[in-house]
């Protein structure tokens, strides 16, 4: 299975770490992150993510690599949805596997940091009053520094 | 020299394509000569893509800065601030 | 559903993330932690958890409570198993919630430094030279003054 | 002064038992009392406790240091440091 993936589909947490598992017992920590389609005010009827084909799929690989070298990973897998979404939706999928928790948990943070400010997915906000792209958070791109 | 262009997000509605191929003169070295030789064109590069801060530029799937040559061949996009995840 | 379990059952993360979720959209951010029984060198025939029941509830309750002060979560979930546990076998969950990201990273993060240094949890490896108790490391008290 | 003494993982081994009620003389008024008065009572307290360096102790299911006070009716719990998650 491709530790990468970008797709329309909807994914299953509880599979995306079996396939990742497997038959291994040589890692004790899995860390995953799932991010979702937050409507906080209640108006937002659809979120739409257009990306670069291509172009995603090589940053995402790009991270997941940079990751794999900083930390002593035994699994890693990423899987990032575009289209049309609604709130409460899946939109993102990180997993890491470790031997030890402290690796799993920030090759996990890492990834989501490098990936919110590198991997080329765009939001647009869907409500009664039009849609609307989403402006980048300053916060995501100082997140990198934690990384320097 | 000719180049393909992508367009994304806001970008993309200004331009109002999602790509094209375009001739481009040979002093056309660097990404931010191309920004400059588009917004020459018309007012419609001029909106989207005059306001350089922000506006981010991948040539071949990569990121890279105003700096970057471009050549025969690249494709280049122009896209604003990521905002996935 | 009780935000803590002491059990001797295998969990079901996708079950737990779905309970936890329910039909919120006000969070964006889901992190779990999944521990598991790691045997590196092949030999491991066996682990046993050995717990203090009462204690060991009251005890999560008070991490997850502490958790739940420093940072902004919407769900948090701990699940814990004792008993006697194979190798790969899943020992422990946790499962934080929140509007963002790095809130959720590290409530899940700070509340696995407690649970390993606060939990009364004892665990005796089981190979064909017959049984050992785990010593504690050192690393995991010295994990805990990250969060002072 | 009747106390519940509770045992786990190779303290309980050692002892030879999970948990057992206990009277004891009025001067045992902290935990180091406590553990000093059960190792003097034979050699298996002696093994089980001795080396206060790695006993961690309970009193009424939260965690305490060896200058904690114990009164009548506490469950009083000894057991090395924890290895749970």
């Amino acid at each position: 299975m491709a530790r990468i993936s970008v797709q329309r589909e909807d994914f299953q947490i509880a599979d995306e770490i079996a396939a990742l598992r497997g038959d291994r017992t040589d890692m004790g920590a899995i860390v995953t992150f799932t991010g979702t389609v937050r409507d906080i005010t209640g108006e937002l009827k659809a979120m739409t993510l257009e990306h670069y084909p291509g172009m995603t799929e090589a940053e995402l690989g790009r991270v997941a690599d940079e990751a794999e070298k900083r930390w002593p990973l035994v699994g890693c897998r990423v899987i990032h949805r575009y289209g049309r979404l609604e709130p409460g939706d899946n939109i993102v999928l990180v997993i890491t596997m470790s031997a030890h928790r402290h690796a799993a948990f920030e090759a996990a943070d890492f990834l989501m940091d490098f990936l919110k400010s590198r991997a080329p997915f765009w939001k647009m906000e869907e409500t009664d009053n039009g849609g609307q792209w989403v402006d980048a958070k300053e916060s995501d791109s100082d997140a990198l520094k934690r990384w320097d | 020299m000719t180049m393909q262009l992508v367009y994304f997000s806001w970008i993309r509605e200004r331009v109002g394509k999602s790509e094209e191929s375009m001739q481009l003169p040979g002093d056309v070295k660097t990404v931010d000569d191309l920004i400059d030789h588009l917004c020459s064109i018309n007012e419609v590069y001029q909106a989207a893509l005059g306001n350089k801060s922000v506006v981010r530029v991948a040539v071949n799937q990569t990121h890279v800065n105003l700096d970057h040559p471009v050549t025969d061949a690249d494709e280049v996009a122009f896209f604003p601030p990521v905002t996935g995840g």
